[in-house]
């Protein structure tokens, strides 16, 4: 098991956002997160890369606990995943290249690698040509694609994305689809969230459904209908 | 490593080129504190210098008996030069002694010799200390010399001199003491507003796996450069003013001014270590707030 | 006619984002923008309330021309639109209240009228309960339903959304639309740019679709389909 | 207007009470420049003060022929007292100058007077300029006067003393000056660092419709407050500061200090006024950068 969550609450001191959440997702699964705003997908994603830290319960990604882990190992956790974010999160007085090349120089990249690989990854999600652009001077829906194109440099055995196409057009958001149905066909676990009803049903993937920070319903490959 | 190092080198200058304003600010912050801080130490240097010179010029006067004789004379010179911490003795004839009181009056108007017949006053020997603070303790040693009359240092005049040297000693040191801290909160501060203005990027760095030391290095060797750049501004404006100021004011008596290459080589390659120092330590705890993700 | 374009484009130094476009919105219309991922509905949008001039061409809001306006009287024709920004746009220093409350302030309205309306539209957006959580406590969600709710506050004549439904779920988004469907019958002229095509095929409204800062098509309501 | 005020204020409050780090560091820069440039005024001050005791102890002497009558020393005197620029004039008797003399060979061990038989000196005036700075002027004149012999004032000394406390003055108003350039520099970076830090805020509130002077009016109450205070912290500090040591520096001659409660008052009002100008200044300056959309 990759990822695993038992029992896992989290309460904010304004409210609870996750209500014992017990959940596993296996090496090579494509799992999508789905459920009203609000309903806690992108806690349970910010518990993965332990940007939040579970209120009780435990968490284990690759059988190791995020819990008890010290604060040193949590950088190596988070290189070996790849993490699209809700809000972005590009730098923003770096050029579209240098966002994807510094996730690869995090891991220690040669240069060599990263030269030829952040050109791949940009044409990848449909930016060639943006490479010295600011994020400033990006569409919303292009520095979306930037912050895929980050997330699949380092090819992470785990990618996590938080509504990643949430600002791209169906074309668009179809491409990004089949690009991660492809590396997951490789080997990279997927896990997404996910509002975009047209995309799920196209995938025909799992679909774990979260509703008032509960687990819903977990729907298995080609179950999940409308 | 190496490679590490010339990645972290480029990413602080591409940093400092994109932030120019922060940039900017750091390095001015750091230039006026250490030109504010510098003007005060060598001013203090010039003024405790000054005060060195007042106290060296202390001297003991000891009268001797009007009947001694030439080898007796000698004698108490010889015990003089014995009293441990004396460091000069002159011998000082009634006939010099009665010269120096005459030109007092006005050169030739007054002749005194001539309007007295003979000179009342006795010959004395004029005795300089190593270490001026020890004028009284030296005098008392003199009183025992046989066929010394009277020992004459200004008591009073000595002690409130040591009393005045003592408090500006102590004041100019509390200030330099103060303007250093403060100077050192106030380049903190600086940096500290600098780096919270880029807290997202920290945080965003952290998040997509970096390590501490990672997201530190180059804003460590933005730290160093921008306050070694600010450092040097302060110093070379400092050193030239200092230059020109010596310059017109050895002209002036009174007002002996510190000149000594070495010693202003010392001040000003301290300022530029402070500088650079203070820059990476401030780096180093403003940073730590933002890095624990 | 409320909003004219005549021959607009604009050009950045790294690339051109309109070209030539021509468009007019009469009072009362509801209209969407769509078009792919880059071609320059935020940039139109963005001309609207002056945060980017033109490179050529003019643009008259209520017939009075925006590129020769004086500095001075900008914010007054802000002032009579609500606009929800792409990306949210939040004071992140102010609770939710207070981010709505602040828009009524600018317009210079009553501590009383404040009261009344802020709880009235942060429960139109689905959002009672979070009056003193500040941003960054919300989900993206919930922000972007905040940065609706500051729009409608002064129930402006003008409202212009940029992708208000990126972070929502189906039937928010639903509840959205039909929130706006609802003012734009009361009279307010509402321009809407959008990736979402279930909202637009139900709204049924005209829709002006860009393609690489060109308008390629401008449907009339009820024409649009798929 | 006053509904608005009131409005502006709340702003004001609570966006220091919620970006405290910027208002701590506001405050505690304007502390820190306002205290240190207090330190050297008041240092300044009392420098000046000293000088001009030191200046003010300055005096001429002038010898009379020694066959002057009683009704031709009147006149002399009555001839001194007329010459425009001086303060006072005393009369020094030969008998008096001879007890001096006596004094500073020590008290009674030699009787000047019995070895010598008869006073050598003649009677003199001694004068006291209103401004010591005219002392040669005056000295010049008092040479015309029929009946004095000689005018002795330290000619040398006394122009290097001008011209040592002139030195003194000029380099203690550039230091000042120097400082307070400085000291506004530095607050003025530090307020820019604040609002640059909020510069997304700004342009959010104009994108939403705001005027420049409603976004402005919160800003600046903010830096009136937080200039004001951190002066004001600096002014307790230096008051409580000089105080003590006012009080324990009295008690030591050579030492006069400035302990003029009216002017004292001056120099920290003035301070305080500073520091809340400098903190809407700075507001108004950086925050027009940002207003512009
Ligand atoms: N830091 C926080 N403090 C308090 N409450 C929070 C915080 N972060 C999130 N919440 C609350 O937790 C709940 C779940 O938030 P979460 O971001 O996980 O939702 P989500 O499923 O991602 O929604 P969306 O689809 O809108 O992004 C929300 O009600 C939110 O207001
Ligand atoms: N400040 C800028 N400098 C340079 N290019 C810019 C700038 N702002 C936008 N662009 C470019 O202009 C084009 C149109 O951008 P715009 O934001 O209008 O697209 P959009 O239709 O809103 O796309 P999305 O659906 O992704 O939000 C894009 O290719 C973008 O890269
Ligand atoms: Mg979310
Ligand atoms: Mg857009």
């Amino acid at each position: 098991m990759l990822v695993q969550f038992y029992n896992v609450s989290k309460i904010y001191p304004k409210g609870k956002a996750l209500d014992d959440i017990s959940l596993k997702i296996d090496r090579g699964e494509f799992v999508f997160l789905m459920g009203p705003s609000g309903a806690g997908k992108s806690t349970i994603i910010k518990m993965m890369f332990r940007e939040e830290e579970p209120t009780r319960g435990q968490i284990f990604i690759a059988d190791r606990s995020l819990v008890r882990m010290k604060r040193n190992d949590v950088p190596k956790v988070r290189r070996n995943m790849g993490i699209v974010f809700q809000d972005f999160k590009l730098l923003e007085r770096k050029t579209v290249y240098e966002n994807v090349a510094f996730a690869m120089e995090v891991v220690g990249a040669s240069q060599r690698n990263i030269k030829a690989r952040v050109p791949e990854v940009l044409s990848m999600v449909g930016l060639r040509g943006k490479d010295n652009s600011f994020p400033g001077e990006l569409s919303g829906g292009e520095q979306q694609r930037v912050g895929i194109a980050r997330a699949l440099a380092n090819q992470p055995l785990l990618l996590i994305a938080d509504e990643p196409t949430g600002n791209l057009d169906i074309d668009n958001s179809m491409e990004i689809l089949n690009l991660l149905i492809d590396i997951n066909r490789k080997g990279t676990t997927i896990i997404m969230a996910t509002h975009d009803r047209e995309l799920v049903k196209a995938a025909q993937k799992r679909v774990v459904l979260l509703e008032k920070g509960k687990v819903a319903a977990d729907y298995a490959p080609g179950e999940y209908v409308i | 490593m190496m490679k590490n190092l010339v990645y972290f080198f480029r990413e602080a200058l591409k940093s400092m080129a994109r932030n120019h304003l922060l940039s900017f600010a750091t390095i001015s912050t750091v230039a006026i504190c250490i030109l504010i801080l510098g003007m005060a130490i060598l001013a203090t240097l010039n003024a405790s210098h000054l005060i060195t010179r007042l106290e060296s010029d202390l001297e003991i006067m000891s009268y001797l008996h009007k009947d001694l004789s030439p080898a007796q004379t000698v004698k108490v010179e010889q015990e003089l030069k014995a009293i441990a911490g004396v460091d000069s003795v002159r011998f000082v004839s009634r006939d010099e002694a009665l010269r120096y009181l005459q030109e007092s009056y006005g050169e030739d108007r007054y002749d005194l010799e001539k309007t007295l017949g003979n000179n009342p006053l006795p010959d004395a020997y004029e005795i300089k200390a190593v270490d001026p603070h020890e004028v009284p303790l030296i005098a008392q040693q003199i009183e025992q010399i046989v066929g010394v009359e009277r020992v004459s240092y200004g008591k009073e005049l000595v002690n409130n001199l040591f009393l005045a040297t003592k408090w500006v000693r102590v004041l100019s040191l509390i200030f330099i003491v103060l303007l250093s801290l403060g100077a050192i909160f106030l380049i903190a501060t600086t940096i500290r507003l600098a780096i919270f203005s880029r807290r997202k990027e920290v945080y965003l760095m952290k998040l997509i796996g970096s390590t501490d030391w990672f997201v530190r290095w180059p804003f460590f060797i933005e730290g160093i450069l921008l306050g070694t750049a600010g450092a040097l501004i302060a110093i070379l404006l400092l050193a030239v003013g200092y230059d020109t100021l010596i310059g017109s004011i050895q002209s002036v008596p009174f007002m002996p001014v510190v000149s000594n290459r070495t010693m202003l080589l010392e001040v000003y390659s301290g300022l530029v270590l402070i500088g650079a120092t203070l820059g990476v330590l401030g780096t180093y705890i403003s940073l730590n707030r933002f890095l624990d993700i």
